[in-house]
């Protein structure tokens, strides 16, 4: 059964005011096209789980969308500060942003229990840092065979679990390759799941690796394809990271009126995320393709 | 219309997979029910087995659950940390076929050892994945031949755990046992009697059982397996390595 | 720095008397060449350490190297049982053996705790059945997050892991498809890793396709080509199962002597795991080739 | 033969860094640090990033740790729960880099706020991966430019541990840092300066200090940068995109 839909549709039907939305994709495949059809959709009190808070994040909170962040790295890498998420928290302008902050692994570790059903995740990190005392939700845990701790995180579930691959079967079967970040973790922890892919493929072609198989479709809700849909992060093999956008960032979050203005361009303005792409230009497309490295063939077999 | 015994518990366990979507199963007549179920009530059921690999497609009936005619064409291959946590400790399995050497009135079952445990008369393959199977699977099905030797009153051991009192478990525990003499689900976590084979009696599935077996009011005859149900199953096992 | 070596010298190398070895691979990619020569050379008071016990169990067992069993499964996968070791248990015949039980997510989380450095590892399993009487390291935990509790077992650390693949580097970058098993938990887990392969091949190969590599050679001592050396298990894409071979051990089982004499005619009598392949014969093996179906390309892009 | 202070910081880190296998790095000037050890002290260097890439082998000066140059050609890609699960907390990390915003005698570091936590004045980007890193590397090596705003007696916020009394840690916690005045390591816990930059003097070191810093008593002067160095570490950036 096909679950192909538009990011409008599949936004509109799983993501409510309130909900807690996990973006994730470390450094690579940062689903923006979700988070600006987000945007464009007017939600509200969002909170937003995500190792690293970045542009898209920034953008979200900018927007109004967000009210809360369930993180563990704030920042746009490579550059700098998010500044009006900084703002929100420095000087609650214009409104204050609750947070809830966690190390990567505490945070991979909570989706992994989120995952896995299990009630905590033990971990080696937090002790004599100030981490525990920032969010109680960090506790100590002693191993039950003697004289050794370790410390817990408590299970991630996400309402919604958004997670942009290279390509995906219509009923929903992703795969991809490069750097995983937690997204199949995020996946199986999530409620409901939102598959963006860049390609969307005969099953045949999934069936053909299934070694690569990061999510099956029995856990997907919606399959949306967004080809260029990470934007300015990258897709191994499709893009590159589109590093002066992340440059050019800088100076428009510091100013409020330029985000504003930055939103109503590329987000409110646009019906949708072809719309962007097509105003990016094929220039700036052709700017960040990849040459050609092609991985060398393997054999499943046959087996009749 | 003639059928085996083999061949009457397949077909009975295939029928109660109408609706199920996920389901977790191991190799020989698990594994023919799923197929059966496949071709007549169900055909989007999704089979994940315990090696790993999920939406199986085999071109050949399977000689294990590692058969690597599971791996080509499947779905997804996936760890056994990410099929056991992720999976079925995530509660993503619907139905799981479990076996049973030994199983009693709650659905506790025992694949360990027959006798006692540190000097066995009979060393079983022990839990593999059985036990956290029973604990987290929506549901379990056992298909087992009937005899006062499987359907015990006391289990040498508890390797996976039925209805016990005071079960937290996630998962459902023991829906379905299915044997060649009848169906039987779970009422308030007693095993009971609900659907007789065509041929069978009261009095055999009591001879069969150490204890004095629960019979449900509107205990009915299982119907016939069709023409349909048996050519696919035998289709499916020509050689007939697990219907025997 | 090439790590390729004869199977031989790995063992003899790698594996002690009294050493706890880890032989995984869930019924794909089981390493019976390294079992064998295990046996020809004579190791006593083995810890074996594998899920599911099986034909290379047996013969281990049958051979008199290993005194103790930690596992979760013993059979003859599709067959039945393992004689040899249900007469040492049962019996006590010819000799006692120790055996540490658990269910398969028990071993899987064991392995995973030793890998993570963690103290212990926590499941929902066990509760109201009698393994954790059996096993006493498998023991109750509640959450430090109030009513709820789960089970834990103990980190495993064998002294050896020896881990098939279809191909690695001569550095040691292994990398796998197919049934994965726990293999890559065991292996970062133990002390010493052996990297048995069907191929050696170039570094370029392993580089061209990352996100395939099961096991990085930072954590890898040895590195063996012996194709054919899982037989009569089966290696994906490469061979099949040898299922006669799987019901005849039956009978060969059941009986001391015939044991004896299998083992000295395929393992005592032969040099190495080259011999037993070209024993074998060419039409055994030309019988268990599959054929041929390759995944389909996936582009990494080159980035310059 | 002139140099800068980030040259001269990426260098006497690069020589650190002989012996060791595997180092856990961030982007910029750590990263440049093992490119040119890779270079000169150490070829068989290891790089492993935080993002998942393993033995990789940039064709091109990556500009984020998640950049997909370090993936090409990369010996393996991880997800992240391996990566922090095996290779850091299984103990397979010999030398991890930090940066730090503030960083105390003991070695800890502050990257999460300046001011308070509940208001901070200024909001840091907090721990990412470094409060773990802290606790299991084998050790850990610090770039930081020295200053008295950076180089506090007291941090706002302790975001990775250092030698503090009481660590049980398994990692051996803070080994090396490097600033643009010299090179410190650790005795009984204190960081110490042990080698003088040419031309820095002690009281420079003193005056960008928020506490009387330990200075060895077989202080040293670090030897100049080579012109091989500098060669090799300005193609390693020939923009100057860190090197600045």
């Amino acid at each position: 059964m096909s679950k192909v839909t538009t990011m409008s549709e599949a936004i509109g039907r799983l993501v409510a005011d309130g909900a807690s939305v996990a973006i994730e994709g470390f450094t690579h495949l940062i689903c923006h096209a979700a988070g600006h059809e987000i945007i464009r959709q007017g939600r509200r009190d969002l909170t937003l789980c995500r190792l690293t808070p970045d542009i898209v994040a920034d953008q979200m909170v900018a927007a109004g969308t967000v009210s809360r962040l369930v993180f563990s790295w704030l920042g746009n890498p490579g550059v700098g500060s998010l500044h009006a998420i900084r703002r929100r928290i420095e000087q609650a302008d214009p409104a204050p942003l609750e947070i809830e902050e966690y190390s990567h692994f505490g945070m991979v570790g909570r989706y992994t229990a989120g995952a896995a059903g299990l009630p905590f995740f033990p971990l080696r990190s937090y002790e004599h840092s100030d981490l525990p005392r920032a969010n109680p939700r960090i506790v100590p845990l002693p191993s039950p065979y003697g004289d050794d701790s370790v410390y817990a995180v408590p299970p991630l579930n996400p309402d919604v679990a958004i997670v942009h691959v290279q390509r995906a079967s219509a009923e929903g079967d992703a795969q991809a390759w490069g750097l995983l970040g937690c997204q199949k973790e995020a996946a199986f922890a999530a409620r409901r799941v939102i598959v963006v892919c860049e390609e969307v493929v005969p099953e045949s072609v999934i069936r053909a690796d299934p070694n690569r198989t990061l999510i099956p479709n029995m856990i997907v809700d919606a399959v949306v394809q967004a080809p260029g849909g990470c934007h300015p992060s990258f897709v191994q093999g499709y893009y590159d990271r589109d590093n002066p956008f992340y440059l050019d960032w800088d100076g428009i979050s510091r100013d409020p009126a330029a985000l504003e203005a930055w939103l109503q361009e590329w987000v409110y303005g646009l019906a949708d995320h072809a719309e962007y792409r097509a105003r990016l230009g094929a220039e700036r497309w052709a700017a960040l393709a990849p040459g050609e490295a092609w991985a060398p063939p393997v054999n499943y077999g046959s087996y009749r | 219309m003639n059928w085996t015994a083999n061949e009457i518990m397949v077909v009975a366990a295939a029928r109660r997979l109408a609706g199920e979507r996920v389901c977790f199963v191991g190799i020989g007549l698990p594994n023919l029910a799923c197929s059966l179920a496949q071709r007549t009530v169900e055909p989007s059921l999704e089979l994940v087995y315990e090696s790993g690999a999920v939406g199986a497609r085999p071109q050949r009936l399977p000689i294990s659950i590692g058969d690597p005619c599971l791996v080509s064409g499947a779905r997804s291959v996936t760890s056994q940390f990410d099929l056991f946590a992720f999976y079925l400790q995530g509660g993503r399995v619907d139905v799981a076929f479990l076996g049973a050497a030994q199983i009693d009135r709650r659905g506790s079952i025992n694949t360990t050892t027959i006798g006692p445990y540190e000097r066995p008369k009979v060393r079983l393959p022990g839990s593999g994945g059985a036990c956290e199977i029973a604990l987290n699977a929506a549901k379990v099905f056992v298909i087992v031949p009937q005899s006062p030797r499987s359907f015990v009153s006391r289990l040498d051991f508890v390797t996976s755990p039925g209805h016990v009192p005071g079960r937290r478990a996630r998962g459902g525990g023991p829906d379905t046992v299915v044997t060649q003499l009848g169906v039987y689900r779970f009422v308030e976590g007693e095993m009971t009697l609900v659907s007789l084979h065509p041929g069978a009696t009261l009095e055999q599935v009591q001879a069969a059982s150490g204890w004095e077996v629960a019979v449900a009011s509107d205990l009915v005859e299982t119907p016939p397996p069709t023409a349909a149900e048996l050519a696919d199953l035998r289709a499916l096992d020509p050689q007939r390595v697990y219907l025997g």
